[in-house]
């Protein structure tokens, strides 16, 4: 059962890849880097059920918080061209 | 376990390093610097999941939170300071490749002699001054269930302390170089009056 | 496991290390030869890691032996009458060092990187050797 | 223990056919937004059903509550910032003016919606300007023009 899941993420992980190489825009390869970085979480986790010690579901844990902090700041470059200035305010608008 | 599993664990592991190799192809061959940093973002995201495979889970949570989080950021921070886009060469540089090449062909000549990948009776797995004592005795010794944890701090202490101050003077050096004087907000004409008056207030 | 598949990891890693150097030589834009750089530093931290591994091994964390179940249909089954193989832990623990070193002289070159492109005005090597070259001339000139 | 190993199996199944499906999706897609829509099933669909066999597999055969709680934690924050981070890339492709394609040639974005995020975004540009020296703000510019030249071709 494990070893299923893990040959179907990794195979998944696989054509993610493909559209982040090949990806005409930007934002395709942020996507697919997003959605790669949610099959690795899965990927991790399963790794330990399939190696019998599960006790490993930390770092799948940690994966979970860094990736979505990474496309936020890639997503904050795209809209701002910078990572310093602050986000939408009432007064700007 | 059985011999199968042994071969699948090898095959995740082997399949996990063609990824990254394919993924390291793909930031040489692409243009924009964004785009390579975002790919660098996919390698860090596929290097922790092969050091998972590879029983190091210590290095993998460190990978995570220094590789795939910290060194995006950092490195999105310097594109935001220059340029974005890479100049575009035309011709490829052949003389590089060929050095690459061969450097590569003695490299692989090299393993040739090295142990097998899991090799449980190799020098380094299985010297008794380090690798087995570490094993054996760092229970009775230091009585920390991760042997990885007792050695850095315990054993191998003071290579810690010199990570430490390595880092300590990367941290001097880099704010010697951009230093403090970049914040000139006061400045900036864009802010609202209201921006200036908080910012009048906090630097009060 | 298959003679010629036992290497396998090494080749892959020795590729991966030599496209990072590929980009540190053969590109001239800074940030680009400092992702190559930390490449390569990847290809070396694998190869560490690697040579750890132990065939059968589990993570070098002491298991209390009523954490696995007999009847589990996973790998590890069966384990627990025999005694537990763990991986190296010296590897892990260098490699644990250099990446963190590693993130340190990233930041290091890249701080280094923004200096030169507010000099410059530029940040690819050609275009710096050249501005350096033009400087040299005009110091020629007036000696 | 038979029973949980069956009902697991199913949910992890199902996940399964989710996480392939979306990867598949965002292959064979023709464009980002119908891209995005098939990537968003993985990272909600997907991820809920394998988890959830996975934390039964956990708590029951494994024997292992504290792998269990740290998996519905998983569960708890992916069901924050996966939504989110769509929602973020999403909005960000339409203010970087990325039409959906189509078929007649003409966007299939609603005007309403397009006017609405595209004004506010030229807006927003003006007045975020990064706080920083001039010749930073000409390089701001400059990349934003060139970004808007990267998002129509590929840059290989």
């Amino acid at each position: 059962m494990f070893l299923v899941l893990v040959i179907v993420i990794v195979i998944s992980l696989i054509l993610v890849m493909v559209r982040a190489l090949l990806g005409p825009t930007l934002y395709d390869r942020l996507l697919a880097v997003n959605s790669a970085g949610t099959k690795v979480v899965i990927l991790i986790a399963a790794y330990g059920f399939l190696t019998g010690r599960p006790d490993f579901v930390d770092i799948a844990l940690l994966y979970a918080l860094i990736n979505y902090i990474a496309t936020i700041a890639v997503l904050k470059f795209f809209e701002y061209g910078d990572l310093g200035s602050g986000g939408y305010q009432e007064d700007d608008l | 376990m059985n011999v199968d599993a042994i071969v699948i664990e090898n095959i995740i592991v082997m399949v996990l390093l063609t990824l990254l190799i394919v993924v390291a192809v793909g930031i040489i061959m692409l243009n924009d610097l964004l785009t390579a940093v975002i790919l660098s973002g996919l390698y860090s995201l596929l290097s922790a999941t092969v050091f998972v495979a590879m029983d190091a889970v210590d290095v993998a949570l460190t990978e995570a939170a220094v590789g795939a989080g910290i060194s995006t950021i950092i490195l999105l921070g310097t594109l935001s300071f220059t340029k974005r886009i890479q100049k575009p060469q035309e011709h490829n540089n052949y003389v590089a490749l060929v050095i690459v090449c061969i450097t590569g062909g003695a490299l692989i000549y090299g393993t040739l002699d090295l142990p097998s990948y899991g090799d449980p009776n190799s020098p380094a797995n299985s010297n008794p001054q380090l690798a087995q004592h570490y094993l054996t005795e760092s229970k009775k010794e230091i009585d920390i269930p991760n042997v990885v944890t007792s050695v850095l701090a315990s054993y191998r202490g003071y290579d810690t302390l010199g990570e430490t101050a390595v880092v300590f003077t990367a941290g001097i050096g880099v704010l010697s170089l951009l230093g403090l004087r970049r914040r000139r907000r006061k400045e900036d004409p864009l802010l609202t009056e209201k921006q200036q008056r908080k910012q009048q207030n906090e630097d009060n | 496991m298959v003679e010629w598949l036992a290497l396998y990891n090494d080749w892959a890693v020795i590729v991966i290390m030599m496209a990072g150097f590929y980009i540190m030589i053969a590109r001239y834009n800074l940030v680009k030869k400092i992702i190559g750089l930390s490449i390569f530093q990847t290809g070396i931290f694998y190869f560490y890691v690697g040579l750890g591994k132990v065939e059968n091994g589990t993570a070098p964390i002491f298991l209390e032996p009523k954490v696995i179940d007999d009847s589990t249909t996973n790998i590890a089954a069966g384990a627990v009458e025999q005694t537990i193989i763990y991986s190296n832990p010296l590897p892990h623990v260098l490699i644990l060092t250099a990446i963190v070193v590693g993130v340190a002289t990233m930041a290091l070159g890249l701080a280094l990187i923004v200096r030169i492109y507010e000099k410059y005005g530029s940040i690819e090597e050609d275009d710096i050797q050249a501005i350096d070259n033009k400087f040299i001339c005009q110091l020629d000139d007036k000696k | 223990m038979l029973l949980v190993d069956i009902v697991s199996g199913v949910f992890i199944f199902v996940g399964c056919l989710f996480v392939f499906g979306g990867a598949v999706g965002l292959i064979r897609m023709p464009d980002f937004y119908t891209r995005l829509h098939a990537a968003s099933v993985t990272d909600t669909g997907g991820l809920l059903f394998i988890t959830i066999g996975l934390v039964l597999q956990a708590a029951f055969v494994f024997d292992n509550p504290a792998a269990a709680i740290k998996l519905t934690l998983t569960i708890i924050f992916l069901f924050f910032t996966a939504p989110t981070a769509s929602h973020a890339v999403a909005k960000a492709a339409l203010m970087a003016n990325i039409t959906p394609q189509c078929q007649n040639g003409k966007s299939v974005v609603d005007e309403s919606l397009n006017s609405l995020y595209s004004d506010k975004g030229k807006d927003l540009s003006a007045v975020l300007m990064p706080v920083d020296p001039p010749e930073i703000m000409s390089n701001f510019a400059e990349s934003k023009a060139e970004s808007e030249l990267n998002n129509k071709d590929k840059s290989t």
